[in-house]
């Protein structure tokens, strides 16, 4: 891997960039700088500016003040086409691409090769095939159906669509966040290959040990200011990045567990016995008690989310789901949680998530029977509840009123945890809770599930992060292919372990 | 669709902190400021009738009788909020309307008296209604498709029940018509009927979980679902709602015509629509007021009352109409930038 | 036709033309009116007929309303005549029932109404009625073609009946008199579809028509308006084994009749010229005058014109009255 | 809207493998598949053509007399499906094209020949769709909204410049008429100019650079605008190509009537739409194709067909027509999982 000579020329510079939104100011002088050839991370917590500074590189955001220098040229960065005229191309954190049109058509989507406005469909066949064989993915068809792909598909897509302009530098926005433990390698070793041809990229995650292994130097925001630049990724201990992030130190990660045992008089909350989905799920039974958190460890398109989908009732299934020794009929979710169960999903804004509506009318659209009297809803009571909430899970900023799609993606998160708080459930569902979380806020939900537990609620939890199954859950159960090939107590299984599971489908 | 390719933040005022969170959210969603366009607007036709026809435009008796036109089609459009906000369309309402004025002054209908011909009325528009929604929910039809369907067939049905004939209400039953001439406190009962819809679809509106379960049902379907929402049950009591309200506007057009007819309430689809999304609710659902969609009919009544006093011809009124659409949706423009 | 080399002038002026002693100027008046939206020949025939006949009177006033094809919007329209005080109103009402009780508003506040065409149900809720003769109008038309078809004798007819808008009542009294006229000669109506008074309404009922039925002998569509969209689907399918009749009497109708070309052979008339007598009529009602030529000293309750069959010998005669559609 | 309350998941095959991805969406935009319900619904019709009218409906007479009632709405229907799949609605359509009509024939222009004639009518139709597309790109109005304003200023423009009459082809013109009346090899020539206009659409939509962005303004405009694609420019070009389908439909429906009239063109919009949707086009924009709109048409011109040569009455045949589009739809509901 080339490493960057310290006095090699900046391929990017940008000084003092302030954006201004209505009530945020998003960037408040901002400082970046990135050399040809390495992965340059940028680290801050959920809100620190990342996106919006990246929109900023590619055009999307007109900054209000600042300067950017781009191989060497002062540059007006006035639409995504300058942009990616200059040789700037963004993989954006929320997916940019048109679910009706064809893998291909995506990929060359505003720079089709044409004739007279004729485009040559064999031709971007053929160009797509071939960018997607060098991503490791020539399993995706370039006719494909954007729409019917999975999130970690799009993903590659996504990255095809970046290499297939002519580009100097190349801006990944939390690349990984969809993406499971194979699909990261197979990530840097394209991102090695750029960089030995010199093109920069920019790297943004939450994954604080992909920095480590990918990157070359960081850069740190904080509520909208660079608080370090160019600090080394490799020698900077952890420790130090986060304080620099979240202005504090993060010391426990994963909260203490109870003694292994402890939960085994406990009354059993869910009990799941020969659940299938047809084509996705084969026979899965698995029971959560009260007070447990109980993992789903697997690779992304194992089945995890239509398992919980189906206990949920949102998927048609066969199988008995019994939730506090009463059967759940299924067909309806609305079933499920009357009887007391709660799901984050895995696709927060497209599931989870009333982007327009505030903040408060997230949290309490699940509970608002418990406020309202012959459908007439008190109002203070349920600001009142909604505040307790945002106060307890540290929800920021914390207002009521402000629209939900305005907040960072932790806080979003949040939100859809405190949806369900609020209604005091028996049985939390939570389908990638931390995706896109930062790590202060990772933390911070760490801590309320467990508490959540502890208060004798049963979680289930599908993570495609292994450490965070291992460090969070009582139980661990491994699912591959639709089925559930392994079940142990956490403190039995090592990562090494778990991942030769899931992957190779190896017995424990 | 262009709005949304403007990202809407481009458009604010861009001198607020980081912390200092603007207070005017919360007058936002009173609906005080979003109206602002709307309500400049009514006020610029309001001065352009003072100053053509000082002598009528600003009488209590203009005022009535733009309030008792504005009245049958006001309480369809409040039901078609509901319905737009909730992510579907209604194109049936008129028809529905129709229908229901028919069924209720039957001969067979109005022996039975006025009480049991309104309850035929909001009887017949609450059945349309359902099998709107039932058609959507359940059949999973696009609802453009199945109330064009009902649109049609309402239509068809109205002639064939009144043989095509304008069904005059009888002597025993003026009670309904009194609706539309006698008057308390100088306003006819028909226009306090209007009143009482209003402000109960915006309490039901704003107030209730159903109006909350609304507005989560046309945002995003899938999340309301998942929430626990039985979003097709919803669904199918929007519809009914609405076919409720074309029932009531039934009985209204009963009152002031005195009369059932198929020919009742044509094109009231397009604009109770165009009142609705004049008001600021998006066609794609999420999003809305009543109050919003209450001024824009009364933009639309306005005008047209403008042209009658002032005595401008069709082809003239047409192109003026046209072009005030368009100044009071530019003047309310800031409320518009997402997409339909 | 606007547009036609036009050799007749409008129509408005020879009808309105008059010389008694009623035209001398009197008391000032202050007419109200109010029509269906002028969407087509006839009722914008019925508008322009109004306004220039009022405008033949310096002691005239009109007031017209925003024309409308809604019952509700031409309801208050009336009421804002009442509420402006006007001295009398001339209405065609879109559906004289549902218009009822608003006239009868007016008269009760004093204000005589005229009522042109369509009519209301209740006697006291006009002064005057001047209108057509509908029934006689399908009279008139079953009677060219029944004794045509006699003549020509032929047994069994196909004979098509293209109405206007279905769901008004004067064309339902069309039909009936035209299905009583045809009784006379044993015949019957075989298919009947209706245009909405459209030129391309008329087109495409009137191509699907000529599909149904491969062989017609007659047709008679209630509207010349309407008829241009008939016409040209006729010659489209390049039939010319039948006969056609028109109803109203359009100008261009009555030019096509006078050529003798095509398959239109006669049109009865319903002439948009009752605006302006109606306007007249309601200067003499407000003035407190009778009609010079007659005894009365006050203007009758009702006044039916009759329908008049226009035919190539006579064409020459009527094309004067004829309104451009 | 509660199409997407069951998520589009549970609609698909359930049973593929991570590696073996579909293939059928290739046909799917090439429209074979998912027209399998139209086609359905086709033949049904057909054969009650057959059986109730047997010597007339499938005589060749026939056939051609269907088609040339579907060619003006036809020419309009291709370009209200790319302004829907690009996200947008266009209700000015039927107005527009009695604009261009009367436009068109008006002496003066009728003084310069059918040629010039032809051009005006093009020209005010593209230009009418331009001022839509302008007030929706620019000036951000919602589309519902601005060509509603589009639609009642056109029509009072046309009334005015008609003087409300209609205006018939001279003599020295009827080279236009002879559109509708001259046949090559059986069929006359505005049939022909209908299928270039199809075939042309299709080509323009499926195989140009300008119709894969038209699907992404449409699917998502945020998407679209951050590949490079200037939203703004092509929405205002989307209205325009409508506006010009109005203008050459405008031709078409002179040389069907021989006149130019401000009626012309009545509710157009609805039709138009209907058809767009019910051969599966979504109303949010980012899917449809121009087959299943041509399909939809046909179905409403050959159901109009059936009813008239079948005696109906008026009354019957709409009661008939709304179940009709209920069952139509039902039949190819598989198409419908989406939202609209
Ligand atoms: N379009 C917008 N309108 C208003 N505020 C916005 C908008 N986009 C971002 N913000 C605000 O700007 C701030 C920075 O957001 P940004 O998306 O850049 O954060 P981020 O660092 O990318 O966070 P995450 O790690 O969660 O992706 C946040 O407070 C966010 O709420
Ligand atoms: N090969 C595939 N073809 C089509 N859709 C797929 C495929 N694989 C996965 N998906 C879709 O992607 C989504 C995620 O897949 P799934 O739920 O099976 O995985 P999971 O085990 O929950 O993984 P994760 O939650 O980590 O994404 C599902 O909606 C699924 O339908
Ligand atoms: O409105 C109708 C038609 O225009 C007809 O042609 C004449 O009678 C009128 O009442
Ligand atoms: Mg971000
Ligand atoms: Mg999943």
């Amino acid at each position: 891997m080339p490493k960057s000579s310290p006095d090699s020329a900046s391929l990017l510079t940008m000084r003092g960039i302030v954006k201004q939104f209505p009530g945020v100011r998003a960037l408040d002088g901002v400082d970046l700088d990135v050399r040809a050839g390495e992965v340059h991370c940028l680290l801050g917590q959920n809100g620190a500016g990342k996106s919006t500074l990246i929109k900023v590189l590619a055009g999307v955001h007109q900054p209000d003040e600042g300067a950017v220098v781009f191989g060497g040229r002062q540059v007006r960065l006035t639409s995504p086409t300058a942009a990616i005229r200059l040789g700037i191309s963004t993989i954006y954190q929320e997916l940019d691409l048109v679910d009706g049109l064809s893998v291909a058509e995506n990929v060359y989507l505003g720079h089709e090769p044409a004739r007279l406005g004729f485009v040559s469909q064999s031709q971007v066949n053929r160009a797509t095939r071939e960018l997607l064989a060098g991503l490791g993915h020539g399993e995706i068809r370039p006719t494909t159906e954007v729409g019917r792909l999975s999130p970690a598909a799009k993903q590659v897509v996504s990255m095809a669509r970046a290499l297939s302009y002519d580009t100097r530098l190349i801006v990944m926005d939390e690349p990984s966040a969809a993406l499971a433990h194979d699909e990261v390698a197979n990530l840097f070793r394209i991102i090695r290959e750029l960089t030995a041809q010199g093109v920069a990229v920019i790297y943004i995650s939450h994954r604080l040990e992909e920095i480590r292994e990918i990157g070359d130097r960081v850069t740190v925001l904080k509520d909208g200011r660079t608080v370090a630049v160019g600090l080394s990724a490799k020698d900077t201990p952890t420790s130090q990045v986060v304080s620099l992030m979240t202005g504090r130190n993060v010391e426990h990660v994963f909260p203490p567990r109870p003694r292994p045992g402890s939960h085994d008089g406990r009354p059993e909350v869910l009990r799941v016995e020969g659940l299938s989905v047809p084509g996705r799920v084969s026979d899965v039974s698995l029971t959560v008690r009260a007070g447990e958190i109980v993992g789903l460890a697997g690779l992304v398109g194992a089945g995890r989310s239509e398992i919980v989908e189906a206990i949920y009732g949102a998927r048609r299934a066969s199988g008995r789901v019994v939730l506090n020794g009463t059967p759940v009929r299924g067909g309806n979710p609305s079933r499920a949680v009357r009887a007391g169960m709660g799901l984050a999903p895995e696709e927060r804004k497209a599931q989870g998530l009333l982007l327009d509506q505030s903040v408060m009318r997230n949290i309490s659209l699940s509970s608002l029977d418990r406020y309202a009297r012959f459908g007439w809803i008190d109002r203070d009571q349920e600001a009142s509840e909604a505040r307790r909430q945002i106060e307890e899970l540290g929800i920021r900023p914390p207002h009521l009123d402000r629209p939900i799609k305005n907040l960072s993606g932790g806080n979003q998160q949040k939100a859809v945890l405190a949806r369900w708080l609020i209604n005091g459930r028996r049985l939390l569902l939570l389908d990638e809770p931390t995706r896109g979380v930062d790590v202060g806020a990772r933390a911070e939900l760490y801590a309320v599930i467990r508490k959540l537990a502890d208060e004798g609620i049963g979680v289930l939890l599908v993570s495609s992060e292994v450490p965070e199954v291992l460090g969070l859950a009582d139980r661990v159960l491994v699912v591959r292919e639709g089925r559930v090939i392994h079940e142990s107590d956490a403190r039995d299984l090592d990562e090494h372990h778990v991942l030769d599971m899931i992957m190779e489908g190896m017995p424990a | 669709m262009s709005d949304s390719s403007t990202p809407a933040v481009d458009e604010q005022a861009p001198t607020r902190t980081r912390d200092s969170m603007p207070r005017a959210t919360t007058w936002n969603r009173l609906g005080e400021i979003p109206h602002l366009g709307l309500i400049i607007a009514l006020v610029l036709l309001a001065v352009v009738g003072l100053v053509t026809v000082p002598g009528t435009f600003a009488t209590a008796s203009n005022l009535v009788s733009v309030l008792s036109l504005a009245a049958t089609i006001g309480v369809i459009t409040v039901g078609a909020t509901f319905v737009i906000i909730g992510g579907g369309i209604d194109l049936s309402v008129g028809a529905v309307m129709a229908l229901a004025s028919v069924w209720a002054t039957t001969l067979a209908t109005q022996s039975f008296g006025p009480f049991v011909m309104i309850i035929c009325a909001l009887l017949v528009g609450t059945g349309a209604g359902l099998v709107n929604g039932l058609l959507i929910s359940y059949g999973r039809m696009v609802p453009f498709i199945a109330t064009l369907a009902m649109l049609v067939a309402a239509r068809g049905l109205a002639q064939r029940m009144s043989d095509r004939k304008t069904q005059l209400i009888q002597q025993g039953n003026q009670v309904i018509v009194d609706m539309s001439t006698t008057r308390v406190l100088g306003l006819p009962v028909l226009v306090y009927i209007f009143a009482v819809v209003v402000v109960l679809g915006w309490l039901l509106l704003n107030r209730t979980t159903f109006g909350r379960r609304t507005y989560a049902v046309g945002g995003n379907p899938e999340a309301a679902r998942l929430a626990g929402i039985d979003v097709r049950r919803h669904t199918v009591l929007l519809y009914a709602l609405s076919g409720l309200c074309c029932g009531i506007a039934a009985v209204l057009i009963m009152a002031r015509t005195t009369t059932g007819s198929s020919t009742h309430g044509d094109l009231y689809e397009l604009d109770a629509i165009a009142a609705v999304i004049i008001g600021g609710t998006l066609l794609t659902g999420g999003r809305g007021t009543i109050v919003g969609s209450i001024l824009g009919l009364l933009i639309f009544t306005v005008i047209t009352n403008l042209f009658i006093l002032n005595g401008l011809n069709t082809a003239d009124q047409l192109i003026a109409k046209g072009l005030i659409i368009v100044v009071a949706v530019l003047l309310q423009r800031r409320s518009l930038t997402s997409r339909t | 036709t606007s547009n036609t080399p036009v050799t007749a002038s409008s129509a408005a002026p020879q009808a309105v033309s008059a010389g008694t002693d009623n035209d001398k100027p009197g008391e000032k008046v202050v007419i109200g009116f109010s029509a269906p939206a002028a969407d087509h020949g006839w009722i914008a025939a019925i508008t322009k007929n109004a306004q220039e006949a009022a405008k033949q009177y310096s002691d005239v006033e009109l007031k017209p309303v925003e024309p409308t094809n809604d019952i509700n919007q031409q309801i208050s329209a009336v009421e804002s005549l009442i509420q402006a005080k006007v001295n009398v109103l001339v209405i065609l009402p879109n559906d004289g029932e549902q218009l009822n009780q608003v006239a009868r508003k007016a008269m009760d506040a004093g204000i005589p109404v005229v009522n042109v065409d369509r009519v209301f149900p209740d006697k006291l809720s006009y002064r005057t009625w001047i209108g057509g003769d509908n029934y006689g109008m399908g009279v008139a038309a079953g009677h060219f073609i029944g004794k045509r078809l006699k003549d020509k004798g032929v047994s069994n007819p196909v004979i098509l009946e293209i109405q206007g808008i279905a769901t008004l009542p004067l064309t339902q009294d069309r039909s009936k008199g035209f299905a009583d006229a045809l009784q006379t000669y044993g015949f019957k109506v075989t298919a009947q579809q209706d245009a909405k008074f459209t030129v391309e309404s008329g087109t495409q009922v009137a191509s699907n028509l000529l599909q149904a039925h491969k062989k017609i002998d007659a047709i008679w569509n209630h509207d010349d308006d309407q008829g241009i969209g008939v016409l040209a689907a006729i010659k489209e399918a390049g039939r010319s084994e039948f006969f056609m009749v028109g109803g109203a009497g359009s100008a261009n109708a009555m030019r096509d009749i006078q050529a003798d070309t095509g398959v239109l052979k006669a049109t009865v008339t319903y002439s948009p010229t009752m605006a302006a007598s109606a306007i007249k009529l309601a200067r003499l009602i407000a003035q407190k005058k009778g009609m010079s030529d007659l005894l009365e000293q006050q203007v009758p309750q009702s006044i039916t014109l009759t329908s008049e069959t226009v035919t190539k010998d006579n064409a020459a005669q009527y094309l004067p009255l004829g309104f451009e559609s």
